[in-house]
């Protein structure tokens, strides 16, 4: 059976050569060989295309500066990154034109650190097997362990195995992994202790936030010429975090900002190097957003109006907050 | 289909009747209606007081029991409709009956009012259909005028009850269509039989089963039906000077479905 | 030591959870009542007395054991008074104190008939008995 | 007793941003009638509550609020027909948060108070200020160079 | 903050409202030591000449760049003070009042909190003084045209008045003819004159009038725009007869086979043709034909009308027509009408045709009525002897199956319908249920008491509570309160005075106006007291019932009050526009769309725009929001909506809120 990146290449190449598109934006290796970083290719450069286990980042957001060129781009999309795409095609972020999607097959991303829990020591690369295997070569000599153990948190809650947008697919159809875990658990568990528990678990996490802004950098949400708190002008323009407060409240008007548009993909997560689990603060606003308002997927189209720019006469009151979960 | 079923003490005893003929009709019509086990009597009148919380408890294991069994309850006599809706109405509703209603129970889970609750005739409405039934009826009581008796307790209070325009029902007259009779509109069909004082009040309870025959039969009813045991020894029994034949209402159902 | 008028109002007004006050006095509880007749104390003055807390008058009255707890009073109220929970309310005031019980056992034997619902006997105890 | 000697006893900091249309007016007429509520409440105007910006809540609590509250017209009654609605989505959204972070619940608030309202006004307010009073001082959402400031 | 700001506080007493709760030279005092202010003092009435004065002369003295009042409401002086500022040269929206006593004296006892608290709001007005910046409100034209919905006796009076002041008007109607309600009605109280008399002439007044155009058999399609300046459009349903050619000879009528329609004009006690005219007096005095009744529209067959119509007007094929037309002014009157009486079964409405409503009532006696004024029963045509009125029916309701208010004609009406029966059949037995007897109003209750007196009419004070047959006899029970006693009435016709509410249309035309409606779909006036014929929305006004319950007189005196409201608005040649409108920052815009999807005005539009970059390429294409200045309405529902905060709203501009925060935090 053919493996998805010769899939992937014969298709690129082919619609280069036909002019169809002018460049691809996909993987490249980065610093280590597990970071493969996002990277546009032209014709002639695509034996440099990487695409494994390690090319968890969404591309889409950069379809925003790539789509302001001239040509057409073709990228390669997994499918949580074509609700990303989507999105942005809604907020006219990105020109649909300018763009040939290529789906393609995702069997689930894989943590180096997850890797690393294992207890496999001394990492110098990674070869994947069939079966969804990686086989670690390890100063110490080579280990197996099963991509499933050390899926990405993104993965674990995967949403879709299917593309919700694309001109054509590369799938190796090979029968896809298993389906995902309950992705609100970690909400609901958070929902279900007292307030000072809760408190105590926020302070721990985003007291460790060193305002690298990395979240904010990858999220394709998070896409605004000029961020509110980068704009003196907005008063609540700051740098750097001189008071616990200041997590709080930047990482809470993140989350607002997103709520109802971001598509849960995970990267916040991802690539926090504080390892601060962002996307809880996402999937609250989401979990909230399908109980209030009925279930809602950001970027599963291009045309519904997002919870927050909709409303209804009946909706719930502010007060069922009050009402919900135990006493204070 | 398969429901709770609810038949309550007095169609274990003066009602056999009413139960019977209302088991055979159901098979007939492919419903299957479980008796609840260990049911206890409705108490027979729905305590209004918001502070009588035991006198309700009964109610409640029978909604409980039948909500454990993952069934909708239905009922036959008024009465007992009557007191079981409206005590789920309050487990539904009135925070303070539940809590304290849960506090005697001490359920593995507590109740709220889950359970379903519908009287035999709005099953036939409901569930099988008027014009259903109509295709299933063998026998049908052509030439036969028959006056629908309501009574009180089926349509009042129609917020809580729910079960028709509690001013101008219609359900039973559409029902005795479906059995090939003739319903005969009469204006006094929802007035009151006299029934709670019929121990301690004989001749008021009288007077006023007489006023409604005496409607009936002026429009032209030559028979009555009713799905209430006390209302039908007020009409039957109780009633002093105007004699109409008086039948549950089951009765003339098994009858047109041929299983009586 | 028994409870005072004013107590009594209250407690009747608690238990009722009726609010007097929402009466607009139109009479169609009185204008609807079967029982009218037979009583004393009619519908639309049964509420205007408990507004004004005359409980002791009330707990004499005929109008506690001849209302037939019919509801049409309550059906057809437009401003949602629910008379027959007064009535009821007061009912219970009555029966719930000692040796008061409108209902006594040995009574039952001799109002019996053949085709008599047991019904009737149980909603007789429970509306006139404690 | 001083305005200085006063400040020593527990006052909590409310602000209430009101709608111009209705709760602002709403408080006009709690005023008009003489319907008392503590001077710990300072209003804000603002056209519709659906101007209201988290950044402004969260901005209080920065400064030493104790407690917000945010007043607009009933739900299909707002001078400009949706913002209301939209306020409302937010503010659910937004306290949710709060109270998932462990903020306590009760230091926010909507409420819709129509320009007839003034006695819910005045109820609404001293019902507040006494939740906020019972809370005490919000330490969970303060920054302390604010209340090193104040100092 | 800019410190080039020299600002001036000005504390009034408002007599002792003020003055006797807040330390108000202590407020001053306290400002004076505030950065940026020059000046600060108190006066017992700021708003009087000789405060006004004192602002005057120091923005002159000083040369304030700002000033602070710290008063009562803006709600209540803001427009004056921001009047005289102007009057001294400064920019009227660089003036903010502190509210210190509807906010602040008149609540509080202590005077050293309500100091205090003073003293801050003061603060916060500085606050966000400082960041004012001076508006200049733009000024939008006025179409001279008025726009009246609904061609009552409302919206007949009110297109008059503004016709007669030289305006040009068009009302809209969606039944085939102008008249309303009041065309139904039989006489009127309390003068009892025949209310078609007092009416038609009016009507055909309206017809004649070159200002005014009718639409009828036209319903309101959509309205956007703002006060001056509305595009409303309107759908002219097709009649099917062409209206220049009509002559209105009614053959047509007497030549329709398809006669089994309910006579709505009659409130279905009759029926009528497939194509008609609602009655005689009808204006336009042109038929319109019933598709849904219509044998030629059922069948394809028929068409007698056409065949007989020498003026060839009737047209099988027309089409609704759209009409788009600008307005400066609407009014509404969309009248009303009474409830449907299904929840009130008890007193037999739908069970027996001799119980009628009022308005049924109205047309059995009226003379061009379904019985030509002989007053028979429904059932067979027999005469009563013997007639219940039943009053409050549905009105004063909280059970949830009526209305929970007055509907204020029902007890002068049912008087007049007793006496009318009284006076033409005095051997009729009348009586009346009623609840209570509310006549206010000139007249009124003489006219009631009239009823008692001279026609004896049997007032029972108590009500209905059920209505059954009884042989051919209605048994009315019911109960009266004075008597105690429970009677029972064996009348021969029930006449239920039902509640009336505003028609069901009006939800949809408020919705189209963003006019604000009550839990029972009256419209809401600006103020219920000194604005009542004004809607909150500014250029839309109030005639008739669509407010609330009226009579007659009272709804013809609004009518006029909203008339002169919209002559006193189409007399200016510009209107001042609100200045705190939504700007987008076109360097921070993302052009994302979501301020667009939340504005409810429609005020946002996008546009692409060529903005230099750094880089090789110089210059790049973006989508960006433009606010419509003329639209906007100042809600600011795009600036919470915008994440880059690229959305602002003037005079409530986020960096001003923040301040206001921050003061009032400090």
């Amino acid at each position: 059976m053919q493996r998805v990146i010769e899939i992937i290449k014969e298709k690129a190449g082919k619609l280069l050569a036909d002019g169809t598109v002018d460049r691809v934006i996909g993987w490249k290796d980065g610093e280590f060989f597990y970071d493969p970083t996002p990277a546009v290719f032209s014709a002639g450069e695509l034996e440099n295309l990487r695409y494994d286990s390690f090319c968890g980042a969404n591309v889409s957001k950069y379809l925003i500066a790539e789509t302001k060129k001239e040509g057409k781009i073709l990228a390669l999309l997994k499918p949580c990154d074509t609700y990303s795409f989507n999105e942005l095609v809604k907020e006219h972020r990105v020109d649909r034109d300018k763009v040939y999607v290529l789906g393609i097959e995702c069997r689930g991303k894989a943590d180096i650190n997850k890797i690393r829990d294992l207890g496999i020591k001394g990492i110098e690369s990674i070869e994947e097997l069939p079966g969804d295997e990686l086989l670690v070569h390890t100063i110490y000599g080579d280990k197996t362990c099963k991509l499933n153990d050390v899926l990405l948190e993104k993965c674990l809650c995967c949403k879709s195995k299917t593309h919700v947008a694309s001109d054509d697919l590369a799938l190796t159809g090979e029968p896809m992994p298993e389906a995902p875990k309950d992705r609100f658990a970690m909400v609901a568990k958070l929902e279900m202790m007292t307030p000072d528990e809760r408190f105590e678990f926020w302070r721990g996490e985003l007291s460790r936030c060193i305002r690298c802004n990395a979240c904010r950098n990858v999220c394709p949400a998070c896409s605004c010429l000029k961020c509110v708190f980068d704009n003196d002008a907005s008063g609540v323009a700051s740098k750097a975090n001189a008071d616990t407060f200041e997590e709080n409240m930047f990482h809470i008007i993140r989350a607002f900002h997103v709520a109802g548009r971001c598509t849960d993909c995970g990267e916040c997560s991802r690539v926090c190097p504080q390892h601060i689990p962002l996307h809880l603060l996402n999937r609250k606003f989401i979990k909230d957003i399908n109980e209030f308002y009925g279930e809602y997927q950001a970027g599963a189209d291009t045309t519904s109006r997002g919870p927050l720019t909709d409303y209804t006469p009946d909706d719930v009151e502010p007060s069922i907050v009050m009402k919900r979960g135990g006493d204070q | 289909m398969k429901f709770s079923y609810y038949p309550g003490c007095t169609l274990k005893t003066k009602a056999k009747d009413l139960d019977a003929y209302g088991r055979r009709a159901a098979e007939a019509l492919g419903i299957t209606l479980e008796e609840l086990p260990e049911w206890q009597c409705c108490g027979a009148v729905y305590p209004m007081a918001k502070d009588e919380i035991a006198t309700k408890l009964s109610s409640v294991r029978a909604l409980v029991s039948a909500r454990d069994l993952g069934n909708d309850l239905v009922t036959l006599c008024s009465a007992c409709h009557h007191v079981i809706k409206r005590v789920n109405g309050d487990m539904q509703n009135d925070e303070n009956i539940r809590t304290k209603a849960n506090n005697y129970l001490q359920l593995e889970t507590p109740y709220a009012g889950e359970t379903k609750v519908i009287h035999y005739l709005e099953m036939l409405r409901d569930v099988v259909g008027f014009d259903e039934l109509k295709k299933k009826v063998v026998n049908p009581l052509k030439g036969r005028k028959i006056g629908a008796y309501y009574g009180c307790m089926l349509l009042r209070p129609s917020k809580e009850m729910q079960f028709d325009n509690p001013e101008n029902p219609t359900i039973i007259e559409d029902f005795i269509k479906a059995i090939g009779a003739t319903p005969v509109l009469y204006p006094f069909r929802n007035e009151c039989c006299g029934g709670y004082v019929t121990l301690s009040k004989k001749e008021l309870a009288q007077k006023k089963a007489d006023v409604i025959l005496e409607s009936a039969m002026e429009q032209g009813a030559e028979e009555l039906i009713t799905a209430c045991p006390l209302c039908m020894y007020n009409l039957d029994a109780n009633s002093t000077a105007h004699k109409l034949p008086v039948h549950y209402f089951t009765e003339l159902l098994a009858e047109a479905l041929g299983v009586k | 030591m028994p409870a005072t008028e004013k107590e009594l109002a209250e407690t009747i007004r608690r238990i009722s959870g009726v609010d007097t006050r929402k009466c607009m006095k139109c009479g169609k509880c009185s204008g609807t009542c079967p029982a009218f007749g037979e009583m004393d104390i009619h519908p639309h003055k049964f509420v205007s007395m408990v507004e004004k807390g005359e409980i002791d008058e009330l707990m004499q009255s005929k109008s506690l054991w001849t209302c037939l707890s019919c509801f049409a009073c309550v059906e057809r109220c437009p401003r949602n008074v629910e008379p027959a929970r007064l009535i009821e309310a007061v009912r219970l005031a009555v029966i719930r104190r000692q040796g008061e019980n409108y209902l006594k056992a040995d009574q039952i034997p001799e109002l019996l008939d053949e085709k008599l619902p047991q019904q009737a006997i149980t909603s007789a105890f429970r509306k006139y008995s404690k | 007793m001083s305005i200085e000697e006063t400040k020593k006893e527990y006052k909590p900091l409310i602000v209430a941003f009101c709608c111009n249309w209705c709760s602002y007016a709403g408080a006009d007429l709690a005023g008009t009638s003489r319907l008392s509520y503590p001077a710990d409440v300072k209003i804000i105007r603002v056209p519709c509550s659906c101007r209201v910006n988290p950044l402004f809540i969260l901005r209080a609590f920065q400064r030493g609020a104790d407690g917000v509250i945010i007043a607009g017209c009933h739900p299909g009654d707002c001078h400009y027909t949706s913002g209301n609605y939209y306020a409302r989505r937010r503010m659910t959204l937004l306290f949710s948060m709060l109270d998932y972070l462990g903020i306590e619940r009760a230091r926010t608030r909507v409420e819709w108070i129509s320009a007839a309202e003034g006695v819910k006004f005045s109820t609404t307010m001293n019902e507040f200020a006494k939740t906020i009073h019972e809370l005490g001082e919000n330490k969970k959402l303060e920054d302390l160079r604010c209340k090193e400031l104040l100092k | 903050m800019s410190s080039l700001h020299k600002i001036g506080v000005f504390v009034c007493w408002c007599g002792s409202n003020i003055a006797a709760t807040v330390d108000v030279a202590a407020v001053a005092e306290a400002m004076r030591a505030e950065p940026n202010v020059v000046y600060a003092t108190d006066y017992q009435y700021m708003c009087s000449e000789g405060g006004q004065s004192r602002i005057r002369e120091a923005i002159k003295e000083y040369g304030l760049t700002g000033v602070v009042i710290c008063s009562c409401s803006p709600r209540m002086h803001e427009a004056t003070f921001r009047k005289a500022a102007q009057s001294a040269g400064l920019n009227p929206y660089m003036v903010e009042i502190a509210n210190i006593r509807e906010h602040c004296s008149w609540i509080h006892k202590d005077r050293m909190d309500a100091t205090a608290k003073a003293i801050v709001l003061a603060r916060t007005a500085l606050a966000k003084l400082n960041l004012n910046q001076p508006l200049t409100a733009g000024e939008s034209n006025v179409v001279k045209r008025a726009l009246v919905i609904g061609g009552g006796i409302a919206g007949i009076q009110s297109a008059l008045d503004i016709a007669e002041a030289g305006y040009e008007v068009d009302i809209v109607e969606k039944t085939p003819t102008i008249g309303g309600r009041m065309a139904q009605l039989d006489k009127t109280f309390p003068t009892l004159d025949c209310a078609a008399c007092i009416l038609t002439p009016k009507m055909v007044d309206a017809a004649q009038n070159e200002k005014i155009t009718l639409y009828t058999y036209s319903e309101m399609e959509s309205v956007s725009g703002f006060v001056g300046n509305f595009t409303a459009k309107i759908r002219k349903k097709a009649r099917h007869v062409n209206e220049d050619l009509c002559t209105g000879c009614g053959l047509c009528q007497e030549k329709c086979p398809s006669r089994k329609a309910k006579n709505e004009f009659n409130m279905g006690l009759n029926t009528r043709t497939a194509i008609y005219i609602p009655f005689a007096q009808a204006i336009p005095n042109v038929p319109v034909i019933d598709t849904e009744q219509c044998i030629h529209f059922k069948t394809g067959k028929c068409g007698l009308c056409q065949m007989n119509c020498s003026a060839k007007a009737i047209d099988f094929e027309q089409q609704d027509e759209i009409i788009e037309r600008q307005y400066g002014a609407i009014v509404v009157a969309t009248g009303f009408r009474p409830i449907s009486l299904e929840r009130f079964d008890e007193f037999g409405y739908s069970q027996n045709p001799d119980v009628v409503t009022s308005l049924e009532f109205e047309r059995i006696m009226n003379a061009a009525g379904p019985t030509k004024g002989q007053l028979v029963r429904p059932s067979d045509g027999k005469h009563p002897h013997c007639i219940v009125f039943v009053q409050c029916v549905g009105s004063r309701d909280t059970s949830g199956c009526g209305k929970p208010y007055c509907s204020k004609i029902c007890c002068m009406y049912t008087a007049k319908h007793a006496m009318l029966v009284r006076e033409k059949y005095p051997d009729v037995e009348v009586h009346v249920f009623y609840i209570d007897v509310r006549t206010p109003g000139k007249n009124f209750d003489e006219f009631y008491r009239r009823a008692v007196e001279q026609y004896d009419v049997d007032y029972i004070k108590g009500m209905v509570g059920k209505v059954s047959s009884h042989g051919d006899k209605l048994q009315v029970q019911g109960s009266d309160l004075i008597a105690d006693k429970q009677i029972i009435i064996d009348a021969d016709m029930v006449v239920l005075a039902a509640a009336i509410e505003p028609d069901p249309e009006v939800r949809k035309i408020a919705t189209m106006l963003t006019a604000s409606i009550d839990t029972n779909n009256f419209l809401t006036e600006a103020h219920p007291k000194l604005r009542p014929v004004e809607s909150p929305t500014a250029g839309v006004f109030l005639s008739g019932v669509c407010q609330g319950p009226k009579d007659i007189p009272e709804t013809v005196a609004q009518a006029s009050a909203a008339a002169a409201k919209v002559i006193g608005l189409l007399a200016k040649d510009k209107l001042k526009r609100n200045p705190c409108v939504a700007h987008s920052d076109e360097m921070l815009c993302n052009g994302c769309s979501a301020c667009e999807k939340v504005c409810p005005y429609g005020a946002i539009s996008y546009m692409d725009k060529e903005f230099r970059v750094p880089g090789p390429k110089r210059t790049e294409i973006r989508r960006i929001a433009v606010v419509n200045e003329a639209v906007c309405q100042g809600c600011g529902a795009c600036t919470v909506t915008c994440p880059s905060g690229a959305m602002d709203l003037k005079g409530f501009s986020t960096k001003q809120i923040m301040a206001e925060v921050d003061a009032i935090c400090r």
